[in-house]
This record gives C-alpha cells, structure tokens and sequence, in this order.
C-alpha cells in the first residue's frame, strides 16, 4: 500500500470529522489490525455525527482542507439512536448546496464505518486521499481567501455609479 | 495563557518505531500555550503517571495533554491520574498517534508529522477546555411496573423482596396476563396455573407491592430517579376496600349470556365479574357497556344482594400521582387476528382462511382455553361449532409470522413449541385424534425444546408436513385445508374437523401510545426498542426505563422470566445508590440568547428538552427558551449542531474547541 | 359530434387477444366505447414473451416487455392490459427495473436505448374498479345483471406476488367481486378462486390442466355459480375448450359457460351480445343468458 | 404583454379596510399589520394601524412587496403593539407566518390572519407607474402557487383570471444546474464578490430572528464579518443552510439586496431538494417539523458508501 517509497507531488490535506462510537472506533480497529493507510487524514473526534455541524466542513475548506470526510456509525446502530439519521438530511442538504455554489462534491465524502470496519475505514481513507491527490489542491476557497478585495470600497463600477446617482 | 503539559507517549516501540517522539515533544513545547513537554517509555505505567502527577505539580500545569495510545484505552487511566494531582480530568485529553498513526503508516516523516499535527490539534481544544463537574441527580427508591402478566409480576415480585416498593398497574380487573389463560407449558407440561396464581398472591400479598388493577398509565413526567406517574384507575362499580370477594353479586347478576374473554369468547360471563375464578384481586368489576343499571337504570340487583354495600353505580375514574425512580415496562403482546384488514393498515388479513367465517378455524390462545382444565369445557377438546370432539385437527404454523406479503417480517418464536404442545394436548385428550401441523421449519432453539418437538412427531405421532396452507373452506361440515408438501412436492388437501392458527404475536394495542407517554423508542411493529440489541438488552434509551418481556418482542415464559429479574436487577442497581453520577457531557442552553424555536427539542433522541419560561421580577413572561434536562441527556449534540444560533452547546465539545482545531490544521 | 371522452388510455392487447383470446379484446373495445373512454392501441407492440420467455431468459423477457413499454410512452394515457400474463410481465419489468439497476443497464443495453418505462400500467379492472369508480359505474350499468351467479376466478397471476402487481389482497381479493355487485350480478363464495388452472401446461402437458382446470370447475359448480368469470385468456383457453375434455375425464357435466370480465361488464352496459364474441367461444353462454332473460 | 386586471387590488384593499375597521373597532384587535400608500406613487410601505381610522388608509397594490411576517418575529419586537394582532398576508407572508407558528414564535390564537387574493407584485426594479404585467411582475410571483390564501380568518378579494407567466426563476435553476461546478463557482464567485455585507437580507427575512447571528459571534468565529469574498461566501451558504426547510420562498433577501445578488436561487434549490427527497413543501399549514428537524430510517442515503 502506501510505502516510504513512494513520493508525491501533492499531499493533500484531508480532514475527517468522526463519530466516538463507531467510525473513531473502526479506525482504532485499523490501527490494531496495523493496516495501512495514506497518512494525510486529520480526524476530529465527536460524539456523535448528529454534533456535526455544516459549518465545521465549510471552515475546513476554507482552512486549506483538500477533502472532507465525515463519518458515523450506520443507521440503526447510533448509540444516541437518532444521530446519525439527522445528519443524514442535514448532510444531504448541505452537500447539494455545495454543490449548488459549485465546490465539487469528489472532495467531500460521507460514509458509514462501524467500529468493526477497520477495512472500510481503510479504503474510504486511501480512496479519497487519492481521488483528491489526483484532482489536485482545492484552489477555489485558497483563492478567495488570499483575496484582498474588499467588496465594500467604493472601487467597484456598481457601488461608485450607485453613490454618484444618490 | 494556558500551561499545557505535553506528554508524548513510546509505548515500547509500538509508536516510538515509527514516530520520532522526542521530536514531536519537541515541537509541542513550541506550541503556544504548552508550558511544559516531554516524551517516556511508557505513560500508562506506574512511573509513567506518577511522572505526568510531578509535572502537574511542578509547573503548575492546567490542562495535560498525553499523546499515545487511543483514549477508548486509556483517557480513564490519565484523567484518573489527573485527577488525584489536582487537575479537574475533563482537562485531560488524549491524543491518539498509535492507532491511528504509528500503527497504520510505515513513513517514519509523515507519521512524526501527523503525530505532531495530532498534538498541535488537541493543545488547542485542551486549551479551550471546561472544568465540568459530574452530574448528580437525586433518586426516588420506588420503581413502577407497567404490566401485570408473568413479566409484571416477576419484576415486581424481584424489586420487592429487594426491598424497595413497587407500584404495579395492569390495565384489566385482574393481574395474570396471558399466562392465565394457559392449559399447560412447553416444554414440562406443568400446569400454566399451579405455577402462576402462587405468584399472584404473592404479589397481592406483599408488603412492598401497591397494585393497581383496572387501571392505565395517563401521564409520565420526570427522568430517571425523578418521575411523575399519573395513573388513571377507571371506575369498577365496586368499592375495593369494602368488597369482601364473596361472589354474591356474579351469581346473582341476571345479565349472565356476555362472552367472556378471557375464555376467548367461548364462555359467558355476568355483566358484573370477575375474569376468572383465582383473579387477583378477587373483586368485580362491572362491565358498564353490558349492565342492565347503566344501560336503562332499571335493575340493581347486585347492589341490592351486596352485604358489604361494596357497590357503587356512582363511582368515577380518579388519577393517582405517583413519584418513582425508575420504570419497568411489561405490556406482553396480542395475537395478531387475522380478519380481512382496512385497506391502508399495513398488516394483511387472512380472508382465504375463513377466519370469522368457519367457527371451527381458532387461534392457538383459543385452542388453550379448550384444553385448560378450567376452561370453558372443563379441558375438553370440543370443536365451538357443534360442540363435538374433532377427529382430525390441522395446526397451521406462521400465519402472520414471516410473511413478508401479509405485512410482518419477523419470527413469533413461541409457536412452534406451542403447537407441538398442543398437538400433544390433544393427543392425551382425544386418543385416537389426528393432528397434522403445517409448518415451514421447526425453531425449537432452548433448553430441552428440540427433545419435545421430537416428542411430539415421534411419540404422540403429530403429522407434521412442511408447507403452507393456501385456502381453507368448508364442505359437508368439514374444514378443506388445502395445502402443499414441499418436501415431497405434492398438494394435499385434508378434511379437518378444526383447524387451530399459530396466529402472530403482535405488540398490546396501545403499545405505541405508552411509549409516547413514556418517551421510549418502538420498532415499526411497535414493540420496544431496547438501548442495544445485545449488550442492553433490557434498557431503554431513555434512562431509568426498563423492559420486560414481550412487549420488546416475541419471547416465551422462561425468557421473560429472565428478562424481568434482569430488568428488576437494573432497577435494583439503581436503587443501590442515593445520587445517581453521570457524565458531564451534556447540552446546556445560553438563555440570553435562545429565542425559543425549539428546534433542539424536535431533534432530540432523548427528549430531554423542554420549554421553560423566563419571567421578570413582576411575573410577567418575558420569553421562552429551550432547557435541557441535564439528567435525561444522552449528550449526542445533535442540537447544537441544529441550533441556528448556537445557544445550547454540548459541554466537552464546544464550538470553540472545535474551530480552534480546525483552524489549527 | 362525439362527446369528449371521459380519460383515454393507451392499449396493450398482446398476442392472445388477437388470436384465440379476440373476444376478450372485442369486448374490451366495446365496453369502453360503452363507457366513452378512450383506448389506443400502442402501435407496433409485440409479443411480451408471456409466460415461457421469462423461464428461458430473464433477460429477454424484461426486454420484450421494456421496449413495448417504450413504445406505449408514444401514446397518451395509462397503459390499459386485458390478460393477467401480460399484466403481469410487464408490471414485473416495471419493478425489476425499479429496484436494479445493473438489470436496468442490461436491458438499455438490449433495447438500445433509456427505458422510460414509468407509465403506470393498468388492468382493466382496475380502471373500472378504481379509475372509474364502482359508484360511476353503477350508474353506468343499463341492463343489470340480476339473478347471474357468478364464480369470480382470478386464477394465479392477476394478485401475486403481492409487490409485483398491487392489485388486491394477494391470497383474498375481492376487487371482481366488487365490480360484479355493481354490474347486479351475484358473486358466489367458492373454494378455488386463486387457484392455477395449469396455464400454458395446455400444449405439453394437458393431463395437468385437466386435472387443476377440473377442481375449478367442480367447486364453481359446488357453489352453485351459473358461469365462471376470468381474467386471463389462458385461464379462458384451459376451463373452456377444455371444457369437454375435463367432462369426459371426471364424467361430470358441467356446463358452465366461460365469461370474460369485459364481457359481463358490456353487457351489464347495454353492449348488443353479438357484438362480444358469444360465438367464438366453446360453452355457448347464450342459452343460459336466454334463461336467466339477461339477452 | 399580459396585463393583469388593476380592479382586483381595490377590491382587496375595500375588504381589508372593512375588516380592519371592524375589528379594531370592536376591539378585537390591538393592531392590524398592514400597507399603506407610499410618499411617492407607484409604492406603498408595511404599517401599523392602531385605530378606525389609521385602517381606513390601508391599501393593498402591487406595490406590496414586503413580506409582513417580519414584523410578527422577534427580531421586530416593540414594532407591533401587545396583544392579538391581525395582519394582511399574501401567499408568502402565510408562508412565513404558518413557519413562524411552527418554530414557537407565534401563536395562532393570537392572530387574526387577513388572507389576501393576491395576483402578484411588482419586481424591484420593475417598473411601477404602469399596471402588473408580465413585464414587471416579480419573478416570485410567476411561479406562485398561493394565489388564493388557505386557511385564513378572513378573505379579502377575488381573484382575476391570471395568465401563465414564464418561470424565469425556475429557468434560471435549470441553467445553473445544467452548468459545471466550475462554472457555478465562477457565477457565485463573481455575486458573493460584490456583497458588501450590509445584512440587509438578514434584516428583512422572517426567519432570521436569532438574538445573536451566528456570523455575528467571534468566540469562536464561524464566519468573518469583513465584506471580503472568503466571508461572503460562508456568509451565503450559512444563511441558505440556515433557511433550509424554513425559507417561506418570499424573496425579500433578494429584493432587499443592494447589489443585486440572486439570493432567492440558494433558497430555491434548497427548497426543490426537500421537496424532491423528503416531499416537503413550504406551505400555509403549520407543521410540527420542518424537514431537516425530523428522518425517516429509509431516507436516502445513495451519497454516503
């Protein structure tokens, strides 16, 4: 799998937003089961993917993440029993109105991984590390963040054309 | 500025081989706000926390942060550890760079580097952690039990003799459930009976038990330790204290032609009665709906022959207020009838066998009450028709049960040994009877079970033919059973003289109000919703709600037998305390800023929010807010992350601490 | 000027009611026309593969039944079916297609093309029944059928599986039931209503359909039901033509004339009975209709 | 050009000057919410009316545009005199109104609800000396589905036959829809880049009742407060998360905007993907949950492996 070796151009910065319970457990399991996975995931511990809040993938992004995963324990199985179900939705809106503003949604991933599937986390890991390798840096928050435009001064032809008119 | 300390962990090799620790303790002493880092051989061990408790002390740390194994292994060793340094153990956080680095990446760079990240995201939510302190809830040592069949009176015969008071509701005038009803038990064949109705003089008899009979569960308020049960005791015409259980007033009812249900409708009873002669208590109830006095006004009869004057025409239902501390839940189960259904229910009927139509097709608790001793043909098997004694009876397994097309999925898991039951039943009755049974597999799974079934084929010489029944119709006063024999691959049609339905068990009717009232999960079926299928197996969600029996799902005597004393054990255990302790990891709510959309309650799994009103000085309301019940709290967050504004916030996982690791990535 | 018509739907007839099943769609056209509801056939269909394609190569016969329902999309309205086999095909393609995708891509593949195959479809007796309403067609009805005893035979397919074709209760329907009380006629309760008659064993292995077909007629007639009414032309093909031989094989005369439930239903509308095909069929029904004064 | 016909407007304004008077007379009412002609022709603007006679001068125009929910939230406390009020609403002010019940900031026993026949109004920068037609009516408005106010107190007007208007919004979603993330970006970069964060939609949106806006917080700072792109951004797609499953679909935050940002597309999608996924529609019943504050086990979860 991913070797000392192997050397590459980007290391994306992937950020994984995890349930306790089951995901943050399933990853223990890779970990005990010493299998390998691209060492670029960051996770974040929460109780339960029902704490996670849009914001948090948003403020990732904008924090320099190439991917986002956020992961918890499959449906019926939350320990706070409803959870899971409410991010759902919440997730599911949420991923469309990303979509919407045009953030490609390969870079945002979703997934259930129980504290058994020290495989699944592997593979959801290393696919997206890899599916974001190959598409590259996520430039379209870097860029506007770098942006020093200040929308509010009276540079802009609109606002200077609309001052002129009062 | 914080002092943070900075332990970074070796464990042996197992992270020291591939992380470079002593960099990584290196690079955290950099990190603002850590006053002190170092790395060890192994934190958890002796030397190890006694070296975090010194530089506690030392340099006057006020958060610890130790980066090592995963906390799901040892956040409770080192906040322990903290702990009895002086340090509040919520401020005590682990950084996991063993599982989930050192153990899964072989790049000694990129691991240190990612063991380093791991670190620097931790100091900062360590930074922006809360000192909490445990949650203490005061207990009310007084359980209720909701049911008063075998698993009602289990666990409040086991609660009792713990000695702790119990208040038991059933619902009907009597305490026995369906077990009453019963002729005999798989898999001894001991009389349902004589085991059960000692049970219920005790429970009548002892100390520590109130019991509610004809009574129902109007309201439930409070969590655990602190609930507020109103019960409503619905009016039984007769005085309780004053009746004396003489049994006047039944024989001398002129209203004597009701069917009797707990005969399954077989029998009669008087429209004042009771359900059945060792009914505890021993006092009538008149059925309203059926007595001539509260029909026209004109009889009274029983009243009129009463010696104790225990009768009372008047009497009103009244609500009783209850405080306990914790709550068993025992409604049992119904059987799934199976009469052409409304067309939205999602369960189907069985119209193809007759059922309603053909008197002689019965249900298996039908089928008990023929063959009990004390039923309504004194344990004759007589077919309700006519009266005689079937020659040929067809047993029909899963009718209802697994069937995904008639609307239920699940196994009823009672039936296949009770219908190997009564094919012996009926065996000891009608000597030279034949049964035949339908079935799809023989589940006879417990102890001594597979031997009775076997029994039941091979000694009682029960025809058992693996296939469904199709159609059952009636010719020249027989019942036609068309069916199938899978295993030989022919169809095969018998005249049975009755036909007796291993009928589905179904949730109580009702099932899914109580719960609503008791704010417990239900499964589509409607039976309860344990915390967790295997390891609890007799909790709720809700705290201090238990389960017991087949109101969670199908289950036969001796298991819910087990499942009572085991939720009698929990509610025991909770009891063995004064003040309950649980962890601070719970919603609370900024009221300043609140607005009252409530958003946080319709999303809640627990129900732990509730409105509250702020008032000023005057009285006057000013607004209303969301407020958690920090003891109902299961602290899944799933509010704040719902809350437009961000007034609650999950205690332990804050907005704060987590933006502050994100922007530290 | 014609009047306008009540709702019009698409038509597929398939093969048997060109052939030996004709009266079934001759009624089928008159009773519409009775009822001033519109009916176009699909232009082109073809075979659905019935009830032999499926068993031989599932592929082929979700195929068959896709691309027609391709080719019904060209024609307005809910897909109308007279045979239960062909109800069935195509209502299983419907939800194989629903429910799997990679069967979905095998067939577009096939048909070589999207399978835009969403348009409900619709047995007869649910357009009566449920688009039509058994109120409207109470009041619909011109020559009631009063004194007819009637065994409904719904035969295997019309109900099962139950997530397949969601027409009724699929063990205890009652929906020809319902349709015959608002004709005026009289349903009888008998023992062999979802019964098989043996279906298509009729050609290779009639010794069974002989024996299946002979039970349904023998408890239609227990019942004391004066004709059988199907659904399907198979159903039809086994306890009519073979009417005569079942007679011979059980010795017991039956006599029960074969109805359709389009042509009960025409009837019930006043449709002249030489216009339903009383002809072409092997137990002539008409000197029982003359005896009850029903023609 | 489809005109609509201008006598339906004074029918409305007729009925709902008799009703307030009525009930401001008996006492019904300590206020009716309403519209009164504007300073200059062609507008009018929300108003109080506290007495018989301030209902004589309430009119009901195209000029109508505010949305008047807003002044029942608790972000407009102090506006409307205590006690049970009455209020003129047109589709989306019952919208809003029934969303408002639905999140505990309103009663409905404490409102007497003027429901409005309402055929449209004008666009902001329609122009509004010539009658409602196809030129000038809001995009909102040609694809309403309210016309006709549903449970209501009280009715006011009739409605005229209405032509079918071209649904430019929903066009509009279909073209971006229809574009490449990357296209969409670049359309969202270049609007969000001209927003100058004046909160104007915040101000106007009945839902927007939060005592502190979360974008308002700085410990922890979910989104920057300076009119710069990366914050405008997080700014938008905060508060279209925040409307999911509450927006009334008025589109006074598009209206209200300055610079003209297409905010009511955000909400819009929104809008259309609980409708799609989970049937939920905007509508004039208040409802225990909104989409989002509610599941079903077997709601889609096709985007999660």
């Amino acid at each position: 799998m991913h070797s000392a070796e192997k050397k590459h151009d980007f290391e994306p910065k992937v950020v994984a937003f995890v349930c306790t319970w089951c995901t943050y457990a399933g990853a223990d399991l890779a970990g005990t089961s010493r299998m390998q996975y691209p060492p670029n995931v960051r996770v974040l511990k929460f109780p339960c993917t029902g704490r996670i809040d849009p914001v948090f993938i948003l403020r990732a992004f904008q924090k320099g993440a190439d991917g986002v995963l956020v992961s918890g324990c499959h449906p019926g199985d939350c320990h706070y029993m409803a959870g899971n179900f409410h991010a759902r939705r919440r997730f599911a809106a949420f991923r469309v109105l990303l979509g919407f503003v045009g953030v490609d949604l390969n870079r945002l991933q979703f997934s259930w991984v129980s504290a058994a599937e020290g495989g699944k986390w592997v593979e959801v890991v290393t696919e997206l590390t890899e599916r974001v390798r190959a598409m590259g840096p996520m430039r379209e928050f870097k860029e506007l963040e770098q942006e020093e435009q200040w929308s509010a001064t009276l540079t802009t032809p609109e606002l200077q054309q609309a001052y002129e008119s009062i | 500025m914080s002092r943070i300390g900075v332990f970074v962990c070796h464990c042996g090799e197992n992270i020291s081989r591939t992380v470079d620790v002593e960099r990584v303790a290196g690079e955290a002493a950099q990190l603002p706000g850590v006053a002190y880092s170092c790395d060890y051989k192994y934190m958890c061990s002796d030397p190890g926390q006694n070296l975090l408790k010194k530089a506690l002390a030392e340099h006057n740390l006020d958060g610890v942060l130790v980066a090592a194994c995963s906390p799901r292994m040892h956040e409770k060793t080192f906040r322990k550890a903290a702990q009895s340094a002086g340090l509040n153990p919520y401020l005590c956080d682990m950084g996991n760079i063993r599982e989930h680095c050192s153990w899964v990446h072989e790049d000694r760079e990129a691991a240190t580097a990612k063991a380093s990240d791991i670190v620097k995201l931790m100091v900062e939510r360590v930074k922006r952690g809360k000192a909490l302190a445990p949650i203490t809830v005061p207990v009310t040592k007084r359980a209720l039990v909701i049911g008063g069949g075998i698993a009602g009176i289990q666990a409040a015969l086991d609660i009792a003799d713990a000695g702790k008071e119990v208040i038991l509701v059933e619902r009907e005038p009597s305490i026995g459930g369906h077990m009453a009803q019963l002729s005999e038990t798989f898999p001894t064949l001991d009389c349902s009976q004589c085991i059960m109705t000692p049970k219920m003089v005790d429970v009548a008899n002892h100390p520590n038990i109130t019991l509610y009979t004809y009574a129902e569960i109007e309201k439930v308020d409070g969590y655990i330790g602190n609930f507020q049960v109103t019960i409503r005791r619905k009016a039984r015409s007769v005085v309780e204290d004053k009746c004396t259980g003489c049994g006047v007033c039944t024989s001398k009812c002129p209203k004597k032609k009701i069917p009797n249900e707990f005969d399954q409708n077989l029998g009669m009873r008087s429209a004042i009665y009771v359900p059945f002669p060792q009914a505890v208590p021993n006092t009538p109830v008149i059925d309203r709906e059926n007595c001539t006095m509260f029909q026209s006004g004109k009889c009274g009869v029983c009243a009129k022959v009463c010696g104790p004057q225990a009768i009372d025409y008047e009497q009103q239902d009244t609500l009783v207020v209850e405080a306990v501390g914790a709550v068993v839940v025992a409604t049992g189960f119904k059987l799934y009838s199976i009469d052409r259904k409304p067309e939205e229910s999602p369960i189907k009927g069985y119209g193809e066998f007759g059922y309603g139509l053909i008197p002689d097709v019965i249900d298996g608790l039908t089928f008990e009450r023929l063959a009990s001793a004390s039923g309504p043909t004194g344990g004759k098997i007589l077919r309700p028709s006519d009266g005689k004694e079937p020659r040929q009876v067809v047993f029909i397994q899963c009718v209802g049960s697994r069937a995904r097309e008639k609307g239920i999925s699940y196994c009823s898991k009672i039936c296949c040994m009770y219908t190997a039951k009564h094919t012996m039943l009926y065996r000891h009755k009608v000597h030279d009877g034949q049964a035949y049974v339908f079935y799809m597999d023989a589940r006879t799974p417990g102890k001594g079970y597979d031997e009775f079934w076997r029994r039941a084929v091979e000694v009682e010489d029960a025809v058992y033919i693996r296939g469904m029944v199709s159609r059952l119709y009636q010719r020249d006063g027989k019942i036609v059973v068309m069916g199938s024999d899978t295993l030989v691959g022919v169809q095969v049609e018998i005249e049975a003289d009755l036909v007796v339905l291993a009928t589905a068990v179904q949730a109580q009717d009702g099932a899914d109000l109580l719960a609503q009232k008791l704010g417990i999960s239900y499964d589509k079926y409607n039976f309860y919703s344990e915390a967790h299928a295997k390891l609890k197996p007799v909790e709720c969600a809700t705290a201090g709600i238990y389960l017991a029996g087949a109101c969670q799902g199908p289950k036969d005597i001796p298991d819910t037998v087990s499942q009572a004393s085991a939720a009698a054990a929990k509610v025991i255990t909770l009891f063995s305390k004064d003040q309950l302790e649980r962890d601070p990891v719970v919603a609370k709510v900024n009221e300043k800023y609140c607005v009252g959309c409530l958003q946080c309650k319709k999303v809640c799994p627990y129900g732990a929010v509730e409105e509250k009103e702020i008032r000023d000085r005057q009285g006057n309301l000013v607004k209303v807010v969301a407020n958690v019940n920090a003891g109902v709290c299961g602290g899944c967050g799933t509010c704040q992350a719902t809350c437009p504004s961000k007034s609650v916030e999950l205690d332990g996982y804050t907005d704060e601490q987590i933006m502050a690791m994100i922007e530290a990535l | 000027m014609t009047p306008k018509k009540l709702k019009n739907y698409s038509y597929y007839p398939g093969c048997s009611l060109h052939a030996s099943g004709r009266e079934y769609d001759i009624s089928t056209r008159a009773l519409f026309k009775a009822l001033n509801i519109g009916l176009k056939e699909v232009p082109d269909w073809f075979c659905c593969g019935a009830t032999p394609a499926h068993n031989v190569d599932e592929l082929l016969s979700l195929s068959l039944c896709a691309k027609n329902l391709v080719l019904a999309e060209e024609v307005e309205g809910d897909l109308a079916v007279a045979c239960a086999a062909c109800f069935s095909r195509l209502k299983t393609t419907q939800h194989h297609l629903k429910v799997d995708d990679e069967k979905r891509a095998q067939v577009e593949k096939a048909i070589a093309g999207p399978a835009t195959i969403a348009k409900p479809v619709k047995h007869i007796l649910e357009i009566l029944v449920r688009d039509l309403g058994l109120a409207k067609l109470e009041e619909s009805v011109k020559k009631p059928l009063f004194g007819l005893k009637v065994a409904c035979y719904y035969g295997c397919l019309l109900t099962r599986p139950p997530e397949v074709p969601e027409l009724d209760d699929c063990e205890d329907p009652s929906i020809m039931e319902d349709l015959l009380r608002a004709l005026g006629a009289e349903p009888v309760s008998w023992s062999h209503r979802m019964e098989c008659c043996g279906a298509n064993f009729t050609l290779s292995r009639p010794d069974v359909v002989l024996h299946l077909s002979d039970a349904i007629l023998r408890s239609a007639q227990a019942a004391g039901a004066d004709c059988v009414m199907v659904a399907c032309p198979l159903c039809h093909g086994n306890l009519d033509i073979r009417q005569e031989a079942i007679e011979n094989r059980s010795q017991e005369k039956y006599d029960l004339p074969i109805f359709y439930i389009t042509q009960l239903a025409a009837l019930a509308m006043g449709v002249d009975d030489d216009k339903l095909g009383f002809d072409s069929v092997i137990v002539d029904p008409r000197p029982m209709l003359m005896d009850k004064e029903l023609i | 050009m489809t005109t609509i016909n201008q006598n339906c407007y004074d029918s409305v304004t007729e009925a709902i000057r008799r009703e307030a008077a009525k009930l401001l007379q008996e006492q019904t009412v300590a206020a009716v919410v309403g519209y009164v002609a504007g300073r200059r022709p062609g507008t009018a603007s929300p108003a109080v009316a506290k007495s018989a006679e301030d209902a004589e001068k309430l009119v009901f125009s195209p000029a109508c545009v505010n949305n008047l929910a807003l002044f029942l939230s608790k972000a407009k406390k102090g506006i409307v005199p205590k006690g049970k009020t009455a209020i003129v609403a047109k589709g989306c002010d019952l919208r809003a109104l029934a969303g408002l019940i639905g999140e505990s900031q309103l009663n409905r026993e404490d409102l007497v609800v003027i429901g409005v026949a309402c055929a449209g109004v004008f666009s902001a920068a329609g122009e509004r000396s010539l009658p409602l037609s196809d030129a000038n009516i809001a995009a909102k408005c040609r694809e309403c589905t309210i016309h006709t106010p549903e449970g209501v107190d009280v009715v006011a007007g009739t409605l005229p036959q209405l032509p079918d208007f071209d649904p430019v919004e929903a066009k509009e979603l279909a073209r971006l829809e229809a574009m490449t993330p990357q296209e969409r970006w670049a359309f969202w970069k270049e609007h969000f880049s001209r927003c100058i964060r004046c909160m104007a939609c915040r101000q106007i949106c009945p839902f927007c009742y939060c005592e502190q806006c979360l974008c308002d917080r700085n410990r922890p700072q979910a989104v920057e407060s300076s009119p710069r792109p990366a914050g405008n951004l997080a700014w938008h797609i905060v508060r279209a998360m925040h409307l999911a499953g509450r927006c009334a679909g008025c589109a006074e935050c598009e209206r209200s905007c300055p610079m003209d940002i297409p905010l009511n597309l955000l909400n819009r999608r929104m809008a259309q993907e609980l409708k799609e996924q989970y049937q939920y529609e905007a509508g004039t019943t208040p409802q225990e949950k909104g989409p989002l504050n509610q599941y079903r086990e077997d709601d889609d979860q096709s985007f999660i492996k």
